[in-house]
């Protein structure tokens, strides 16, 4: 990362969307390509300094984070044309952070309301007649009470353990590296393989990037949609494997 | 007639505090609640009642207490209504609600509430309307209440204990688990 | 029992049964025990809710309930002698999620999840516990839940009605130019 390394002084964040706002406002910027270029190595060192995420958070962000990166490396490489794909994941953040923002601002009017009114609630005259109910006897009492315990927190919390999980961005570099000291020179389609996820595309790109920008990788595109070369700067005449 | 801002005020705040607490209050108490003399306080009391008069909720003045109450003419309507909130299942809510307090009660709403996950103001004013349940001091805090079954619960349900309901120590346990994991609140102010 | 014969009558009983209710009550329920039409109901409660304004009482229609309740200028001597715990401030997560259900609700877990980009779960659930949302079932899709704001949840912002929410309308024409002029969003799944 370039620059002073970004010190943590968001109080709460509440999600992916909340930091980039936070970002940009940081920046005293409008929400655009450049603003968000300009946050995603930010909102990367965030995520990377912050140890604990709630269960499958952590995938949101790093989501989040490639499209963020991905935004930026176009602005970077104006030659690098995105697929389908990839234009609809920016386009849909683009569209999520305007959504968001409405929502984010209004929030913050609604902590501002500092009136209220309250109903007459539980103190009515209203002597208590003992009065029980029709469908009321042990075995529908017990029935309510398994009903209830069924549903309970700590049940809930079971079933939402079961979070997809998404490669790290840490992962991706370190592999990355790895891949290039060996081989010198990788095309990119080589390198990112067939993964199941076209997410994983997307952050092995990005990886690629970061590490252009690092120094340690010269990269090379014929033409538009044709494969990337990716080479260790350190070779002059690295062999190409098509 | 218009009375300055102030009586005007005072009268607002008086109905509102007497709305809010849907007993008779003693106007010792409205005074000191309100920041105000008895004797404004009366005076208060008399422009209010004769706001109210022809109204459906009226000014109900006796001796040193003053309250709110619905107007007599509308008694058939309101002990109508009354006898049908008595009357009829408890429904599934009722029953869930009574539950939790039948197998782990005496416990505060907050916690009826941890349990089943939703607001269970309304349901509790139903519970206790019907004298399923009624409220007791919390021990450790007299701001605030726990809920437990009347006396004559176990009874109408046939037992001669709440402890004689199926299950009763294994349920009683497992919401003791479910309140013993509740993670501690974050921004709670008690006052 | 005597039935209410003219419009004055019909909106002394509406008072008396709000009052006595002291929650939020179904125009339907308030038809049935007024023996009235809900469209009578709809014109007693306009004009109960003129002869309240500016008073200590106020009445709060949203969607299909009415109920009183306090002014909302008299906040803070209601809550100094409130008896029932202080809730916490709601904080950012809730309030942002507070905000979507409100001026763009009734939707669903996913989509809020979908515009909030992270699990919401458990703010959802101390929403519910607080009695600000409600789940209620999705008209397509009766395994699913949406979530709406509650018959109470405008009189604890001190509105009388969600449409006073501030910049109610601007806001909601805000979001749909953003769904009409974006594709609508893509099967996103979160858990």
């Amino acid at each position: 990362m370039s620059g002073a390394p970004f010190t943590v002084s968001i109080g709460e964040v509440v999600g992916p969307l909340d930091l980039i706002l936070t970002l940009i406002e940081e920046r005293k910027m409008l929400v655009s390509d450049v603003s968000l270029s300009k946050i995603a190595d930010d909102f990367i060192q965030f995520v990377k300094s912050r140890d604990t995420f709630p269960s499958g958070e952590a995938a949101h962000f790093i989501l989040v984070a490639a499209t963020l990166l991905l935004i930026k490396s176009r602005s970077l490489l104006p030659v690098l044309s995105l697929t389908n794909e990839e234009e609809g994941d920016i386009h849909d953040l683009e569209k999520r952070l305007a959504l968001y923002k409405i929502f984010r601002d209004a929030s913050r009017v609604l902590g501002t309301l500092k009136e209220r009114m309250y109903f007459g609630g539980l103190k009515r005259d209203t002597t208590p007649v003992f009065s029980p109910g029709s469908d009321m006897n042990t075995e529908s009492l017990f029935r309510a009470a398994n009903d209830v315990l069924m549903r309970s927190p700590k049940i809930e919390k079971k079933k939402e353990i079961s979070v997809k999980t998404v490669i790290s961005l840490e992962d991706m570099m370190n592999r990355l590296s790895h891949r290039i000291e060996r081989a010198l020179s990788v095309t990119f389609k080589d390198f990112v393989g067939t993964p199941e996820d076209k997410r994983e595309i997307v952050v092995g790109f990005l990886a690629v990037l970061e590490l252009v920008k690092r120094g340690l990788l010269l990269v090379d595109q014929e033409k538009h949609y044709s494969d990337i070369t990716i080479n260790y700067a350190g070779n002059t005449a690295p062999p190409r494997y098509d | 007639m218009s009375l300055p801002t102030n009586h005007q005020q005072l009268e607002t705040s008086l109905e509102a505090l007497l709305f809010y607490k849907g007993e008779p209050v003693k106007i010792r108490d409205l005074a000191a609640s309100l920041h105000a003399s008895e004797s404004d306080i009366q005076n208060a009391l008399s422009s209010l009642g004769t706001a109210l008069e022809g109204r459906g909720i009226r000014l109900v003045r006796e001796g040193e207490y003053a309250g709110l109450a619905t107007a007599p003419e509308t008694k058939s309507l309101i002990d109508a209504v009354r006898k049908e909130e008595l009357e009829g299942p408890l429904g599934k809510a009722g029953l869930e609600t009574l539950a939790i307090i039948l197998y782990h009660g005496p416990l505060s709403k907050t916690d009826i509430e941890y349990i089943r996950g939703v607001n269970s103001s309304s349901i509790l004013r139903s519970l206790l309307i019907r004298g399923l349940v009624e409220k007791t001091e919390h021990p450790s805090d007299k701001r605030s209440f726990l809920y437990r079954g009347t006396p004559e619960l176990p009874a109408s349900l046939g037992i001669s204990s709440l402890s004689d309901a199926p299950d009763f120590e294994k349920i009683k346990a497992e919401i003791q688990n479910i309140l013993d994991e509740r993670p501690a609140p974050t921004e709670e102010t008690h006052e």
